[in-house]
């Protein structure tokens, strides 16, 4: 009967306006498509419980990502949120979670920082970098650059890329790397260029380039670099955020990343057989395609809605459980499995190159984080 | 030519007017006298359109000013000198000159430059400079050039003369003289009194915001009242 | 000893000298009127001495000390008030604080003292009276909580004279105290600095062009011209000049 | 599905007003008083934040009489489980660092206001000065996010725990916290007042109206300006340690220029010059940030198709136009009344005319 | 620094400081003529650069049509939001303050109503689709057709601007108007009608601005935004009021952004990320060494060359 219906809401801490306001959408769509369908197979099931979203703004801040968080909490009751985003927000929203016992299901937040054992936080899926780091310092080595220049943006997950992967890549026995920081809010990287490519003049044959970017940056980046002499020369690597479609809609941009023999490292890539069922139901539901995260997000949002179905709608019960359900399922991403830290422990990446025809990023092979083994197709 | 009646008028929600009527005759040269404070300014403000009105009218000859938009207002051929901020400081003395005469015909505007800079030499001198480092007399000789330049039929003046040394105060009376004889209607705020009667027609007082006295100047300079309550006996 | 001398004072605006090798002397206790044609370098000259604009070269002396180079309020402190020209008020203030803004020493304007009421609530009283004292004078004890911006401009002529005696100076510099002033206002003004020099022995260098009233009050004049000084005489022998006549009353 | 918890949202609410009450009484000392357009308040504010994250690692551990272990870097994760765990059972340590980490806070921020201001006393146009400071901010972020030691660069320095902390009701805790913000705002407003009421507010004053006329009346006012810089610094400092112990976060990322906007616009709708206004203005920012946040989840919810969280943005900025356009000279406008002068000129006065 | 790098960056410096000059500009002229620091003038730039990007992506990719609409939406938002927001505000008197407060709130409503319809067409992070092309090289000088555009583009509109403002009679009254507003009225200048065209010029030139930066990097709510305090550094480096003191300004930013941070990264091994900051350091010291700003510097080599 209707009136014995109780609900759980689920927190949506997300950046809905700054830079990564079109991320926080997105994610907040997957998070939408996990609660209707999961809400559709409780009716269906019979079952009286059923899910509500909350969603707040973090304006990209930390401090608004405690701000965000405590009002769903204060508003709604929500025991158990997904999101923020970036390991700032995260780290935000941490003291309050804590406190209040009110779990943090973040799904793509991967800098070190936020590695702490016993606290609310748990890093379902995408794994630290740590990981793709290390692939992407293989990668390098197996195509035989002596030396690198790195372009990351000057953020926790930028920075932490690139110190770890420069030490990666001297550890297997690479050479010199070079690396610049971009200022997150850039909105036009030419000087960026310029260094970038009179560091690889200085280095000579065998240099590589890695760009750790986001999207906007990414773009205004190869905007210039296509005209590059020298780097239009040289081979490229890119973070998993810098494969947006958008980032093909110029073919002149396509057509660079081509010949520069572009790869990336990216969770996303691996599939497992429900991921193309989440592509054709998030279009069917929105009208368009899903982001690159949009998946993660959708899959931190069922972990944390089992979880909720096992423990109830109350943060410790969750906390409690939720390593154990993250540890049983598998969604359109990976197996999930949780370290001490509270953090995705397995990493298995697909390696992406652009596709002859410049319109789409396709799977050439795979990396196995825990083995540290390339496959190719 | 301008009629004033039943005017309440002030700033904001403060009344300085009351209830004031009065006519300034066409072609007539009238000084409007008065303690400091007694809402002289106040007066020249309201028939630009420049204040709240409360309640009465304005009217040049049959039209009605209360409404309209000051520009509208000098382009009837007011021309208004402020006491105060009446001149662009930012601008040099010549773009003031040049935006006095924007609503000439084109061939007119040198011509009546040129006539200014006899009439003024010193503005003459300081064309190129920038009209907020004027001094005091030179500030107000730049102040009553524009207004003149724009040929209006009807001249507001609020205290033309002060600050002005006895040589070039005798000019502006002088010049004003030459006005009035020319046709132009002049309305002038003073508080060069004595001085001023000896060249106007007619004069009111104005006292606390009423209506004090009006009549000739000559009048104006025996009335009991007016010798005790402003001009003093000295 | 003469209260204030000037030396050899020039100032140069780029090109234009406004005051070129002034030199004069205003005794203690005198009413001294500066006339001259518009332009001529007057409120310059006052600037200079008040030390709100730097000089070129020269020197000067008040009471003894040498006060060339002092900054405006360094000048102020040691005794030279000075009004402005184009009246320069604190238009969103209200008419007495205008006045009380100049008191010297006062306790209250301590940033350590202010927050505590006692250590200046005595003096204050005291300087609201003394400045009731002298709005009456000027007239404008009943606008005493007006905005200066809502005074008339005679009015704020009046406030300014007011707020300058404020800072108890030994000499105040007068720029036009009586323009677009009523006339029998205008007269008072004098009356009340000859006043003034008479119960408290304050100097006046005044700028004045309504010479018909200054003449009756001034010691002595100077006259500039062209930054030059012209002349120096009593009122008659000023009234009298040839060559004053010729540039000044355009005779 | 709404169901809103009173207290505790009363409580953030709260605490949020009183953090904001310090910022905006510290910029309407500044400006709307004295006239300083201090477009770098997120500096100062900030400044209160890095000392606390500065105290919180390296001299809590010491207070609390244990070896301190580098926050960054590897040692990271057990720094801050050291001071966690401080936080949590050695209440006396904690407050005895909060006392020195505010006292260090001020003096620091207020001796950075008192040289800005030496240091910009050229700058005769009031927009450098302005520029100046908004520039300065962003440049001391920029530095601090680079700065490896200082709070760990870009990753800032986590669980920076408020004082009540070690307290096992958090309900408890969190209202002791907001009664010590409200009290430091309670604090600081009735200093400004005085300070506002009083002839040293006079001069500030003046020296807002017109400075040329200020030092021709025998001002010093260079001194006053730097004195009112390092009283407003000092209190803007304050708030930022709140802010920082409240999300518990110190981070280079929340002292952009938006926050600087922020204050602005809460001493510009209060009403400038006016503490009261300030302390109102505060108080409508808290209050209108969570109001249009819980709008936008309840209109989420009720399934609209448009994202609210945009909306909101929209929202608050037509009622800021509709406020500005309405209420121009603030809520509260200036009173003109300073000293108790006044009240003697009334006596004074024989019926006043106007 | 290598001679290399050295040219590329002067290039860019031209590029990007004649895009700043475009939007300082208009900067200047709000803040002379209508006593206004805007705020809002980032969004008129990024309501240019929608406007471009949403027709290109309609297939036209006529560079001199984008051009054309992206001045028409930048100037219809800015008279729309002083038709609005600021002629009523104006009227009451406001202060100075109120002003930059509504310019805030305005610029705060455009942004999310740009974000509103960006995230309904999808339209993050693209980029105004017109395909770069190399027009001209030797050695490490390349010129490409993007460069053709936005370098003479802004640098001519900003010589038509000065002249309009120097030598017409419009800009004449604009100043007029800028200086005394109440004496402008009395003399009759027709004072809505010359802030109308202030107002149009203004947002127009922002628009273009907003077009040719989406042309270089790609196209988002937060674009105008996160460029305005590089333009706002530049207007006031030329003291807000001067035009050619603004054009300089620009060029001084985009000069330190660019070359001046190449060569620190290069010899000093400063951190590109501390781009944003470098060019603010320099203005301060600019300002304290010369507190007059540039126009004076301006002025004094105007006088030589007399
Ligand atoms: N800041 C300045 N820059 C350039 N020239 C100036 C400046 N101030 C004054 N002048 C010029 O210096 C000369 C003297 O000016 P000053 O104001 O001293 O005259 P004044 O004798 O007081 O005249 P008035 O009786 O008209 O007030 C004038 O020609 C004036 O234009
Ligand atoms: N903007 C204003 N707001 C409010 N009150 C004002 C304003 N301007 C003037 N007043 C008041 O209106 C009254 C009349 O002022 P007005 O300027 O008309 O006097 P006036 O006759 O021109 O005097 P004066 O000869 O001194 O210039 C005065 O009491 C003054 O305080
Ligand atoms: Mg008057
Ligand atoms: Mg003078």
């Amino acid at each position: 009967a209707q009136d014995d219906i109780e609900t759980y809401v689920l927190g949506i801490p997300l950046p809905f306006t700054g830079s990564f306001g079109s991320f926080g959408q997105d994610f907040e769509r997957g998070i939408l498509l996990a609660v209707s369908q999961m809400n559709a197979e409780l009716e269906a099931a019979g079952s009286n419980i059923r899910f509500d979203t909350a969603s707040a703004d973090t304006e990209q801040t930390p401090e608004g990502a405690a701000r965000a968080l405590q009002t769903i909490a204060q508003t709604t009751g929500a025991q158990v949120v997904v999101g923020p985003l970036t390991t700032d927000e995260v780290l935000g929203a941490k003291q309050f979670a804590d406190e209040n016992g009110i779990v943090i299901v973040a799904m793509a937040s991967s800098g070190p920082a936020a590695s702490i054992p016993g606290d609310n936080i748990y890093r379902v899926i995408y794994p630290p970098d740590t990981f793709s780091s290390k692939a992407f310092a293989t990668i390098a080595l197996e195509r035989g650059h002596e030396n690198m220049v790195v372009l990351h943006v000057d953020d926790p997950f930028g920075n932490g890329m690139n110190e770890q992967f420069i030490a990666n890549f001297q550890a297997g026995g690479g050479g010199e790397v070079a690396s610049f920081g971009y200022a997150p809010q850039s909105t036009e990287l030419s000087t960026e260029a310029a260094a970038v490519s009179a560091a690889l003049a200085g280095f000579g044959d065998n240099a590589g380039f890695f760009c750790v970017c986001f999207p906007g940056a990414a773009q205004a980046f190869v905007q210039v670099a296509q005209v590059d002499p020298i780097l239009t020369t040289v081979q490229w690597m890119g973070n998993e955020a810098m494969t947006t479609l958008e980032m093909l809609e110029d073919p002149g941009h396509a057509q660079t990343l081509i010949n520069a023999n572009f790869v990336t490292v990216s969770q996303s890539a691996a599939s497992t057989p429900l991921t193309p069922i989440f592509n054709a139901d998030f279009v069917a539901m929105f009208d368009k395609e899903p982001g690159i995260f949009t998946n993660y997000a959708f899959d931190a949002a069922n972990i944390a809605m089992l979880t909720m179905l096992a423990a109830g709608n109350d943060g410790a019960a969750v906390k409690s459980m939720l390593p154990f359900i993250s540890n049983h399922y598998i969604g359109t991403t990976v197996q999930a499995y949780l370290d001490d830290n509270g953090d995705q422990a397995i990493a298995s990446y697909g390696i992406r190159k652009v596709s002859d025809d410049g319109t789409a990023f396709e799977v050439i092979g795979s990396y196995n984080g825990n083995t540290d083994t390339i496959t190719y197709n | 030519m301008i009629t004033v009646d039943h005017l309440t008028a002030g700033y904001g929600k403060l009344e300085i007017l009351q209830d004031l009527s009065l006519a300034f005759a066409a072609e007539q040269f009238s000084a409007v006298l008065g303690p400091n404070g007694s809402g002289k300014s106040t007066l020249m403000k309201a028939i630009m359109g420049l204040n709240t009105i409360f309640s009465g009218s304005i009217t040049l000859r049959t039209r009605e000013l209360i409404g309209m938009q000051t520009e509208a207002i000098s382009k009837l051929g007011i021309a208004y000198v402020p006491q105060r901020e009446n001149i662009f400081t930012e601008l040099s003395v010549l773009e003031n000159l040049q935006l006095g005469v924007r609503i000439l015909p084109r061939d007119q505007r040198e011509n009546a430059l040129n006539e200014l800079f006899e009439l003024f030499p010193i503005l003459g001198r300081r064309k190129p400079q920038k009209a907020g480092q004027l001094s005091g007399g030179e500030h107000r000789m730049l102040a009553i050039a524009i207004a003149w330049l724009s040929r209006p039929t009807i001249m507001l003046l609020d205290e033309p003369s002060a600050g002005l040394a006895p040589a070039i105060a005798t000019d502006v009376f002088n010049i004003l003289k030459e006005l009035s004889q020319q046709g132009i209607t002049l309305i002038v705020v003073e508080q060069n009194a004595r001085r001023i009667l000896q060249h106007c027609d007619y004069a009111f007082v104005l006292r606390e915001g009423r209506l004090m006295f009006d009549g000739s100047a000559q009048a104006c300079l025996e009335d009991e009242e007016t010798i005790k309550g402003y001009l003093g006996v000295h | 000893m003469p209260l204030l001398q000037l030396f050899n004072l020039r100032k140069d605006f780029g090109g234009l000298r406004a005051v070129d090798d002034v030199s004069l002397e205003v005794a203690t206790g005198a009413i001294v009127g500066l006339i001259g044609p518009n332009g001529s370098g007057k409120s310059t000259l006052l600037n200079l001495i008040a030390g709100s604009a730097e000089r070129t070269a020269g020197r000067i002396i008040f009471d003894g000390d040498e006060i060339s180079g002092l900054s405006a309020d360094q000048v102020f402190q040691r005794g030279i008030a000075r009004g402005y020209q184009d009246p320069s008020l604190y238009l969103k203030m209200t008419t007495l604080d205008n006045a009380l803004l100049p008191v010297k020493s006062q306790r209250g304007e301590h940033p350590w003292y202010a927050p505590w009421r006692r250590f200046w609530q005595k003096q204050e009283a005291e300087n609201a009276r003394a400045a009731a004292g002298v709005l009456e004078q000027v007239q404008l004890l009943g606008h005493y909580d007006s905005l200066a911006s809502d005074l008339s401009g005679g009015q704020m002529k009046l406030l300014e004279m007011g707020r300058s005696l404020m800072g108890s100076p030994k000499l105040l510099l007068l720029d036009e105290p009586t323009a677009g002033v009523a006339p029998n206002l205008a007269y008072e003004i004098f009356e009340e600095i000859s006043r003034l020099r008479q119960q408290h022995g304050i100097t006046f260098l005044i700028v004045e062009h309504r010479l018909e009233i200054l003449f009756d009050f001034v010691d002595s004049v100077y006259v500039m011209h062209l930054g030059n000084l012209l002349a120096h005489g009593s009122a008659d022998d000023i009234a009298s000049n040839e060559t004053v006549r010729e540039v000044y009353f355009g005779d | 599905m709404i169901n809103i918890d009173l207290g505790a949202t009363a409580i953030s609410v709260l605490t949020l007003f009183g953090i904001y009450a310090l910022m905006s009484i510290s910029l309407n000392l500044e400006y709307g008083v004295a006239g300083v357009p201090n477009f770098g308040q997120a500096l100062f504010v900030s400044i209160g934040a890095y000392v606390a994250g500065v105290t919180y690692t390296r001299l809590l551990p010491l207070l609390a009489g244990m070896e301190s272990v580098h926050p960054c870097g590897p040692t990271m994760g057990q720094a801050l489980q050291l001071r966690s765990e401080i936080m949590a059972t050695q209440p006396v340590a904690g407050f005895i660092n909060l006392a020195l980490t505010l006292v260090i806070a001020a003096i620091l921020s207020g001796a950075v206001g008192f040289a800005v201001s030496y240091v910009t006393l050229r700058l005769k146009e009031e927009w450098f000065l302005a520029l100046v400071l908004l520039v300065g901010g962003e440049t001391v972020r920029i530095v601090v996010r680079g700065a490896d030691d200082l709070i760990c660069s870009h990753n800032g320095i986590s669980s920076v725990a408020q004082p009540f902390y070690f307290l096992d009701d958090v309900q408890m805790s969190s209202i002791l916290f907001m009664l010590l913000a409200l009290a430091l705002a309670l604090i600081a407003y009735l200093y400004s007042q005085r300070l506002t009421h009083s002839p040293y507010g006079r001069m500030l004053k003046g020296l807002r109206e017109n400075e040329e006329v200020t030092r021709g009346l025998g001002k010093g006012i260079s001194l006053a300006r730097a004195q009112i810089m390092l009283i407003g610094s000092a209190i803007a400092a304050i708030g930022g340690v709140l802010f920082a112990l409240n999300t518990g976060f110190v981070n280079t990322n929340d002292y952009v220029v938006t926050l600087t906007l922020d204050v602005w616009v809460m001493v510009v709708l209060g009403g400038i010059g006016n503490n009261r206004g300030a302390l109102l203005g505060a108080a409508l920012i808290a209050i209108m940030d969570r109001v249009t946040q819980v709008a936008a989840i309840a209109l989420n919810m009720s399934g609209s198709p448009i994202e609210f969280n945009y909306v909101r943005f929209i929202a608050f900025g037509i009622i800021l136009l509709l406020m500005l356009r309405y209420r121009p000279a603030g809520l509260l406008p200036e009173s003109r009344l300073t000293t108790i002068a006044h009240e003697t000129a009334k006596r004074l006065t024989p019926g006043k005319t106007i | 620094m290598p001679s290399s790098l050295l040219v590329t960056s002067l290039v860019n410096t031209i590029q990007i400081g004649s895009l700043y000059a475009l939007m300082a500009l208009g900067l200047t002229l709000t803040f002379s003529v209508i006593k206004l620091p805007n705020f809002a003038h980032a969004e008129y730039v990024t309501a240019g650069a929608y406007a471009a990007l949403i027709i290109s992506l309609a297939g036209v990719l006529n560079p001199l049509i984008i051009i054309a609409v992206a001045f028409l939406v930048g100037a219809l938002t800015a008279v729309v939001s002083h038709l609005i927001v600021f002629k009523p505000l104006e009227r009451q008197n406001v202060s100075l303050y109120t002003l930059i407060l509504a310019s805030f709130a305005v610029g705060l409503i455009i942004r999310y109503i740009l974000f509103t319809i960006a995230d309904y067409f999808n339209i993050f992070d693209l980029r105004i689709a017109i395909p770069l092309q190399i027009l001209f090289r030797t050695g490490s000088l390349i010129l490409t057709n993007l460069f053709a555009w936005v370098a003479p583009t802004s640098i001519v509109l900003v010589i038509l601007l000065t002249l309009l403002i120097n030598r017409t009679a419009l800009g004449r009254e604009m100043r007029a108007l800028a200086n005394n507003t109440i004496l402008a009225r009395v003399i009759g200048i027709p004072v809505e009608r010359v802030k109308n065209y202030t107002w149009l010029l203004v947002g127009g030139m922002a628009g273009v601005a907003g077009a040719l930066w989406g042309l270089q990097s790609a196209v988002s709510p937060l674009m105008g935004w996160a460029a305005i305090i590089s333009v706002f550094a530049a207007a006031i480096l030329g003291g807000l009021s001067s035009f050619p003191g603004t054009i300089l300004g620009a060029y001084v930013v985009a000069f330190s952004e660019n070359t001046i941070m190449l060569f620190l990264n290069f010899s000093y091994g400063v951190d590109l990320a501390y781009k944003p900051a470098i060019p603010f350091i320099i203005i301060i010291a600019v300002l304290l060494i010369r507190p007059q700003g540039l126009t004076q510097l301006l002025k004094r080599a105007g006088e030589l060359g007399r």
